[in-house]
């Protein structure tokens, strides 16, 4: 016997449309038919019914978001009317997401500061000319001046901005090595 | 069939911990994990069913300090901090024991020994009470998902950075520096009368020394042949014979005791 | 002439309510209204409208996702409903709890902030160094200053990452602790 023909759906066609949203949503990467039919064990037939649906409710509510057929799967994405604002968002949102190279450079500035780029060389020992770039622009930190020695390199320090993201009152709140010494056991 | 055991990794009702009493002196104990010495003292209260305004000191202390002596006796660590309470539940047992002082008759002056336990108890309490609302909240929380990833996460990286995490790179990289500044001293030659000075002193000092774990510590072909020179040197000159136990053997270093060295 | 007098809004509600769902859901983390109103140049009061009107959609027509207000932002999440299929689909599995030394030290800290090692110690009965180092590195607390008292120890509180783990818009939607008290005996 076929267990196929047992397969029945118990789900309502507004259940497997929300189930069907739920889980392009959360995929990293667009979603077959296919698989989203074997996850939820329901007729491929009706998955992609369900998805057509759910489609065409985005279009007709005039969402933000759209369902894409992309590379053979389904996705959610947003509208392309709306990208100017989308990348206007994605370039300034404020942010204390750095790489590691950023968040290494933003170190040594923290508590080393004021500090030339040839002296975060010799600590980190690597360039760290785009760390920098970047930690400007996310506000981090700020130009301090030239130092007054051979060559007048610029120096830089913590920005009022990195107070904030960092939700410290002052400088003097910069945790030392020392606090987290009984920590270590 | 394993994701259960994950879904409930401590149980805070507590029905599984028990100390169970077994025949004669073979006590055997269903662990709890107990987050504290209150936890415990709670924890057996409860047992006793009695009132936690009215502990009865000479019992739970009894029951304290068994529970304490088998988990030494099961070879688990048990904190400072249990056997610091252990001390006060003695201490406030003996207080009891004393007999009232007749002036202090009147109720309101009669300080109960008991009072700062109970009232720690009470605060503690609490807060464990809090943390079973945070367990519940993030149980719940998990059945929650975000949206998976899309192009734009990218360009955002990475880290989300806390103070915590500055600090903690900021001391990697001095640890690194250091690191460097180590190495490129040990990169600096070591000259043969240096060398000479060491290898005496290890052959003197072990009495006898293996010639390639000796060339097996060197960092480089130059000191390799420096520490080469130095032992043709210290053979040469000093009371130290090599000696091979089988031809193809291992060398040693020998320091020559009963010396005749010149 | 005052820029502000031209910052009249030429987007219609359901223009505003589609950037709104399109922001939040590009935003790796809960977006606030302000900001929100920032990138898009409106009012925080239209943004606010904006955001409830798009939660009343999602509600309306059943959907598998949910618009929600956490950590002093805004997110689009699963239904809770879901989660049975969504974890199968992502095989995951609930992740790992935290320890009771580590909710214990975490409930404290988060009834007492700023709290220090020595206070925490004084409720718990026992020493929580451990539990502090866990609690950091999974970015529940964060440090917040010195206390100006004798060894100038250090204060904890918790994080935003504490209040998405735990659900919660802010900490004030946290139960008082007197509320626990019943509970006692």
């Amino acid at each position: 016997m076929e267990p196929e023909i047992e397969k029945q759906s118990a789900r309502s066609m507004a259940e497997l449309v929300a189930i069907v949203e739920a889980l392009i949503f959360v995929a990293d990467e667009p979603i077959t038919t296919k698989l989203l039919a074997e996850v939820i064990e329901e007729e491929r037939d009706s998955v992609e019914a369900a998805v057509v649906e759910l489609q065409k409710e985005y279009e007709t509510r005039e969402s933000g978001l759209q369902i894409r057929e992309i590379a053979g799967g389904w996705q959610i994405a947003t509208r392309t009317e709306l990208h100017e604002d989308v990348r206007k968002f994605l370039k300034t949102r404020p942010s204390a997401k750095l790489s590691l190279a950023s968040l290494e450079t933003l170190a040594v500035i923290a508590y080393k500061q004021p500090v030339t780029v040839p002296e975060i060389l010799e600590i980190r020992g690597v360039q760290s000319a785009s760390a920098i770039k970047t930690l400007l622009e996310k506000r981090l930190i700020v130009t301090k001046g030239h130092k007054e020695t051979v060559g007048r390199p610029m120096q830089y320090g913590t920005s009022k901005e990195f107070l904030i993201q960092f939700g410290l009152k002052d400088l003097t709140e910069l945790p030392s090595i020392e606090d987290f010494e009984d920590l270590a056991g | 069939m394993e994701e259960e055991p994950e879904q409930f990794v401590f149980d805070f009702k507590r029905e599984t911990a028990e100390i169970v009493g077994g025949s004669s002196d073979e006590l055997k104990l269903k662990l709890g994990e107990f987050a504290g010495p209150l936890d415990l003292l709670l924890f057996l209260i409860r047992q006793e069913q009695a009132n936690i305004f009215d502990i009865p000191i000479a019992r739970i202390t009894d029951e304290y300090v068994k529970y304490i002596r088998l988990m030494k006796g099961l070879d688990i660590a048990v904190a400072a901090d249990f056997l610091v309470m252990a001390a006060t539940l003695i201490e406030i047992k003996s207080k009891m024991l004393l007999p009232r002082d007749p002036s202090e008759l009147e109720e309101e002056e009669f300080e109960d020994p008991r009072k700062e336990l109970v009232d720690r108890l009470l605060e503690y309490e609490q807060y464990k009470a809090a943390s079973q609302m945070l367990y519940e909240r993030t149980t719940i929380e998990q059945a929650v998902f975000g949206r998976g990833k899309i192009e734009s996460d990218d360009a955002n990286a990475e880290i989300n950075a806390s103070v915590f995490d500055i600090l903690t790179v900021f001391q990697k990289i001095l640890l690194r520096h250091r690191d460097e500044i180590k190495m490129e001293i040990a990169r600096e030659e070591i000259s043969l009368s240096d060398m000479i000075k060491t290898l005496k002193r290890r052959i003197f000092e072990e009495m006898e020394l293996n010639i390639l774990t000796f060339f097996e510590e060197m960092q480089s072909r130059r000191e390799l042949v420096t520490a080469f020179i130095a032992v043709l040197e210290i053979v040469r000159t000093e009371s130290v014979k090599l000696t091979q136990k089988k031809t193809f053997g291992e060398i040693i270093l020998k320091a020559v005791t009963n010396g005749t060295g010149n």
